[in-house]
């Protein structure tokens, strides 16, 4: 199938194949939803069985970690719409700007990322390698004398559910280093800039899942 | 019956996408639809006669009581990967990846579906998902039943499971990408003048088929991620021990798999839905509602799945409210049966072997669906749950159902794939043949069920031995009967009559260009000016308007 | 034996009959609509046959009345179908009051029943006729599941928790009972016979037996063993609250919750203790997960219920000094 | 180009306005609300996460100025999602004894 300048053959239109990308690319993000939903519905569960020895799992994540992990990918978030913005308005040296921008603090969210993973290695906390759980005090393990293991169903939970995250942040960053090098050739203009967006959409939802895991997983019962 | 449209001595189109280009690289890297279906079309025929050969295995293990054949293993994963291997690897992809992808851009006049290279991903996925399964085949096998339970698949197996979670997981990428591919051309590439209601209802049943795809798939391929996490690391999902619950897998696996038997049957219905207009010269009957129909299933097939766990220790409260769901779905089956066998109604019938395989369909279909209200009614699914009465009935619905339907998609365009004709009068003996191994096959398993014979047993009680001889018997001529159309369909490529632009006459899109049609589809853009079906005002169908005395003399 | 060609299991329980009339209305419901479905393919198929290859059929699009007609049909009588099952299936999931307790555990290709009197069976479940039962299931590794079809039921047996089922055998006999959710090499072998037996026949088989001791003094002799007797004294004065007449009984909780002591209570008192505190006692006792089997909590629980002899004394004031 | 381009100023409002739910966020979870109500915390962690979500899929992926199509796409997502969450949960929740 022929392709004239930027219009692939089987379109007539160059806003027919935008369209079409543009749908394709949030029925993408619908599979996300119903894949990342499948994980969510396990922890919902699991919490709601063993609310006490999630709690006291909860506890051993730290908090400040995450907060900071929101605030990097939310602030990611921004620079990659700004860039969406660059593109649609031509200024092509401040798209990439923006893009090495996004991909930085995509970074800078997996280094974080690291160190946590680091530190649960360091304390036993990886569950199926020699997992051991700190005592805890005698009125919580008399609510739930299981807690170990409870708390290693956590642990499975979160590393599922932040590894799968941190693998699509990975994926992410290829895309952008892609996307990065297009836009440095100045591909990208008004009349063209599909995959900006594309790359755009993908982004805002992986940014989308940290803001569900992060309450979900590190906020539960910080009170007490 | 003689084609009337062309001339028998017309060669075939002298350019056109076969022969277009030669050399591996051609196919290899194509990503002209029509090609891409063709590939499907060798793969996925390879994984039905891998299946197959493992379900003769069975069937002949089941002669004897005790059952000599194989040993108690063997047997455990030859059902295990008949169930895969035809589930996954053949009857999901068929009637979608190779009619589906053939057609849909023909029918609604596009060059091509809208993402060719992700639809070449999509077989490249399916292949790579077949390759592992077949690797964790030749290693050791798989033992868990194709539905996969925790804890035996995650903890207690010890067969080659990781990589067949691999390649079911991969090869679902290749569904979700090809329903994406569907719905978006579907949505934003229609011909001028090819409004929704003027879609053909192939067109619909894929659509409904790709809503399954996108929103159900993924929810398997999470389940399994998760239980191959499990087997790797030891961690604990649904692990018993860590206080996970093995039935929380079967709820993120049925909220798949059930939706996943209308992917199964909603492509077949969509190739009666075309046969039988043609073949009667009569429009459908109810065309909104039978395409309304196809859409409810879609969407009701989501919300019934625990109608698989009826016995798995779930609430009584979501039993109930499950089992009146699952009775809900049953109703657009039935109007589609009822529209379809409204429209021979005043038809003008031909017995072709496409309408031979629809009315089969029908026949079947009508049998399975019935017997499934046997299994939504929890009064009587507890004592059938789990027996040779759930075998029968989804082999009606799939072998009786989709496999008919997709034999039957097969030889309706087969002309327009290959620009051939295949064997009429041979064709038509296979398919009798089809119907009544099936028949003898499938009828006895369903007293077998009721009697209470379990599902996968390698042996049982010798009461049922009678019945389990008849059905071997009727395995033994289906898997001759199988052989039939793969050889004379190969054989009509080269040597079949050659066929023209529109053979039958049918009224899509599909059968305005050549036969087989140029790489680009259309010589220019179509534009389309008529209603779905409607024989009355297709001049162009070369067909004598009703009321008309026929004209004599003519071919 | 049944004949060489049965075309209907034996009707042995309660339930039977009514699953039968369920499903021969289902199958006269299937038959019609099948026979009407294929009579009216077989009329088209000779009236309306192709007289010339011309032909076009009439030009008819549709009738909406019609499609309601075999809309609402079907519905209702699926509606129909719902309700019966549903009846029946409420039937299946409440269990009456008196009913004779059996202990069935699932463990990879065999089953083990133990009778209430502790009797232990493998593969093996005698039952008197006329009685309800109650069966009380459980696994020791994957998902199996006790499938009677003479009595048209079945219930999936779960690793980490008991499901139960009930029944009323109403016709005595030796009927097959399976295992019937695949649970690895030997599903197909994992299986048995229920007899069903007269009251007195059934009495007799089990006065009669010698076998093993009966599990209340198998029972007893692990209460020593476990060293449960330093702390469950007859009296109260005991670190651990007396145990003479408490299955059945209401316990207060230290929590101020009360809870019915019956065979869950006391399972999971034993694996692990500390979820229910007797009010007034302390979180001493130690958690026997994974030290007894589900046959030894089974003796000791047996054992417990043989302590019926005195009325349970009143729970000592919380106050007193026994911290 | 029929594109709707939305302005930055819009994107910086966005941006902080989720920055500060999520201190808020943050905050709320050291609050111990649960005896106000029954789960009040989850509630309310989650009600602030789906409203950070909403603006960034309204703002940020420009749903808000999408056809109609991508918006109805959208929201089947979500409707399918709420199946597979809360026809689950109708049975963990109406089981007779919530074992473990």
């Amino acid at each position: 199938m022929h392709r004239t300048g930027e219009l692939y053959g089987q379109f007539q239109t160059l806003d027919q194949q935008r369209e079409a990308a543009s749908l394709g690319m949030w029925v993408f993000l619908i599979t996300e939803i119903m894949f990342f939903g499948g994980l969510f519905l396990a922890y919902t569960i699991n919490r709601a069985i063993y609310a006490v020895a999630f709690a006291e799992a909860s506890r051993e994540l730290n908090v400040h970690m995450g907060g900071a992990n929101t605030a990097v990918l939310i602030l990611s978030s921004f620079t990659m719409a700004m860039g969406v913005w660059c593109s649609q308005t031509g200024r092509k040296k401040l798209l990439v700007v923006f893009l090495i921008a996004t991909l930085a603090l995509g970074g800078v969210f997996l280094g974080v990322k690291y160190f946590e993973y680091a530190e649960k290695f360091h304390h036993h906390l990886v569950p199926g390698y020699d997992f051991h759980f700190p005592d805890v005090k005698p009125e919580i393990a008399a609510q739930d004398p299981y807690i170990n293991a409870h708390a290693q169903l956590f642990f499975s939970l979160y590393f599922g559910m932040t590894g799968l995250h941190a693998l699509h942040m990975i994926v992410g960053a290829g895309l952008l280093l892609w996307l990065i090098a297009q836009a440095a050739k100045g591909r990208f203009t008004p009349a063209y800039n599909t995959p900006v967006e594309i790359v755009g959409l993908y982004w805002h939802f992986v940014d989308i899942i940290w803001i569900f895991l992060f309450p979900l997983l590190y906020l539960i019962d910080r009170h007490t | 019956m003689s084609p009337t449209a062309s001339s028998p001595t017309a060669g075939l189109p002298r350019a056109h996408y076969l022969n277009q280009a030669y050399g591996i690289r051609s196919w290899l890297l194509t990503t002209d639809h029509k090609r891409i279906a063709l590939l499907y079309l060798a793969t996925v025929t390879l994984f039905f006669f891998i299946g197959g050969s493992f379900a003769v295995m069975i069937r002949i293990h089941l002669l004897t009581p005790e059952g000599y054949l194989v040993t108690p293993e063997t047997y455990n994963k030859l059902f295990t990967m008949h169930g895969v291997a035809m589930i996954f690897f053949f009857l999901i992809p068929s009637i979608p990846a190779v009619l589906g992808n053939f057609l849909i851009p023909l029918m609604i006049g596009a060059k091509d579906l809208a993402f060719p290279k992700i639809n070449l991903l999509s077989w490249y996925l399916y292949i790579v998902g077949g390759a592992f399964f077949i690797y964790s085949m030749l290693t050791g096998g798989l033992d868990t039943g194709w539905t996969f339970y925790t804890p035996y698949s995650s903890i207690y197996s010890n067969s080659a499971v990781t990589p067949a979670i691999l390649g079911i997981f991969i090869n679902g990428f290749s569904s979700i990408l090809t329903g994406l591919n569907f719905v978006v051309t579907i949505h934003t590439m229609r011909a001028p003048g090819m409004t929704w209601f003027r879609l053909p209802l192939f067109v619909w049943a894929h659509y409904a088929t790709s809503i399954i795809f996108i929103l159900g798939t993924p929810v398997i391929a999470i389940a399994l991620l998760l239980v191959g996490l499990e087997r790797i690391f030891h961690i604990g999902f649904f692990n018993p021990q860590m206080g996970g619950d093995p039935v929380l897998f079967q709820h993120l696996f049925w909220f798949y798999s059930h939706p996943a038997v209308y992917i199964m049957v909603l492509p077949a219905m969509g190739v009666v839905s075309e046969v039988i207009p043609t073949f009667s010269r009569k429009a459908i009957f109810g065309y909104h509602f039978v395409a309304a129909a196809s859409l409810a299933i879609a969407v009701i097939g989501f919300l019934v799945w625990a109608h698989h766990m009826f016995v798995a220790g779930q609430s009584t409260y979501a039993a109930l409210a499950f089992s009146l769901l699952s009775f809900l779905v049953a109703i657009p089956s039935a109007v589609k049966v009822f529209n379809w066998i409204a429209t021979l109604y005043k038809g003008s019938i031909s017995y072709d072997t496409p309408m031979l395989y629809a009315l089969g369909f029908i026949g079947l279909f009508t049998i399975g669906g019935l017997t499934g209200l046997f299994l939504a009614s929890l009064g009587v699914d507890v004592h059938v749950h789990d027996t040779y009465f759930v075998v029968a009935h989804f082999h009606y619905i799939m072998v009786g159902g989709a496999i008919m339907g997709y034999l039957g998609g097969i030889h309706f365009w087969w002309p327009k794939i290959t620009g051939r004709l295949y064997p009429e009068f041979l064709a038509r003996i296979a398919a009798i043949i089809l119907f009544s191994g099936f028949n003898l096959t499938f009828f006895p398993q369903f007293i077998l069920g009721y009697l209470g014979m379990p599902r996968r047993y390698h042996t049982y009680p010798p009461e049922f031995q009678v019945l389990n001889v008849l059905s071997t018997a009727g395995a033994s001529i289906l898997a001759v009967g199988y052989l039939l159309p793969m050889l004379y369909l190969t054989w009509a490529m080269r040597y079949g009559k050659v066929a023209g632009r529109n053979p039958w006459p049918a009224t899509g899109l599909e059968w305005q260009t050549e036969s087989p049609p140029p790489t680009e589809n259309f010589d220019k853009t179509p534009e389309v000016t008529w209603e779905p079906y409607d024989f009355h005002h297709r001049p162009d169908l070369g067909l004598a308007s009703p009321g008309l005395a026929p004209a004599r003399g003519d071919d | 034996m049944q004949s060489q060609l049965p075309l209907l299991p034996e009707q042995a329980s309660n339930f039977a009959g009514n699953v039968d009339a369920l499903m021969l209305y289902l199958l006269i419901v299937s038959v019609f609509f099948s026979a009407l479905i294929t009579g009216v393919i077989v009329y088209c198929f000779l009236k309306f046959r192709r007289k010339h290859p011309r032909e076009i059929g009439a030009s008819i699009q549709g009738s909406v009345p019609l499609e309601a007609v075999w809309t609402v049909i079907p519905f209702l009588l699926s509606m129909l179908m719902f309700g019966w099952g549903a009846s029946i299936y409420i039937n299946y999931r409440t269990a009456p009051k008196d009913t004779l307790d059996i202990y069935v555990i699932g463990k990879q290709w065999m089953w083990k029943l133990q009778q209430p009197d502790g009797r232990r069976e493998v593969n093996e479940l005698h039952i008197p006729a006329n009685r309800s039962i109650k069966l009380i299931l459980g696994s020791e590794d994957v998902i199996h599941d006790f499938f009677v079809p003479a009595f048209r039921v079945k219930m999936d047996v779960i690793p980490g928790r008991y499901t139960t089922m009930w029944f009323r055998a109403t016709k005595t006999g030796r009927y097959h009972f399976f295992c019937s959710q695949y649970c690895g090499t030997n599903h197909a072998v994992m299986g048995g016979w229920v007899t069903v037996m007269e009251p007195a026949e059934y009495s007799a088989w089990l006065s009669g037996s010698s076998g093993e001791a009966n599990p209340a003094a198998v029972g007893a002799k692990l209460f020593e063993q476990l060293a449960c007797n330093s702390c469950h004294l007859s009296t109260d004065q005991g670190r651990g609250p007396s145990l003479n007449g408490v299955y059945g009984s209401t316990v207060k909780l230290s929590d101020g919750t009360r809870v019915v002591a019956d065979d869950a209570y006391i399972r999971e008192s034993i694996l692990n203790p500390k979820a229910k505190i007797v009010l007034g006692y302390q979180p001493l006792m130690p958690a026997f997960q994974g030290l007894v089997t589900e046959e030894q909590i089974l003796n000791l629980t047996e054992y417990i219920k043989s302590l019926q002899g005195q009325p349970a004394p009143p729970p000592p004031a919380p106050t007193a000094g026994k911290r | 180009m029929s594109e709707h381009i939305v302005s930055p100023r819009i994107y910086a409002v966005i941006g902080a306005t989720l920055l500060i739910f999520t201190g808020v966020t943050y905050y709320a979870a050291t609050l111990d609300l649960n005896h106000i109500y029954h789960g009040l915390n989850v509630t309310v962690a989650l009600a602030i996460a789906v409203f950070k979500a909403t603006l960034v899929v309204l703002y940020f992926m420009h749903a808000r100025y999408s056809p109609k199509r991508t918006q109805l796409v959208i929201i089947a997502g979500l409707f399918w999602l709420a199946l597979l969450l809360l026809l689950t949960l109708s049975d963990y929740l109406s089981r007779a004894t919530m074992h473990g």
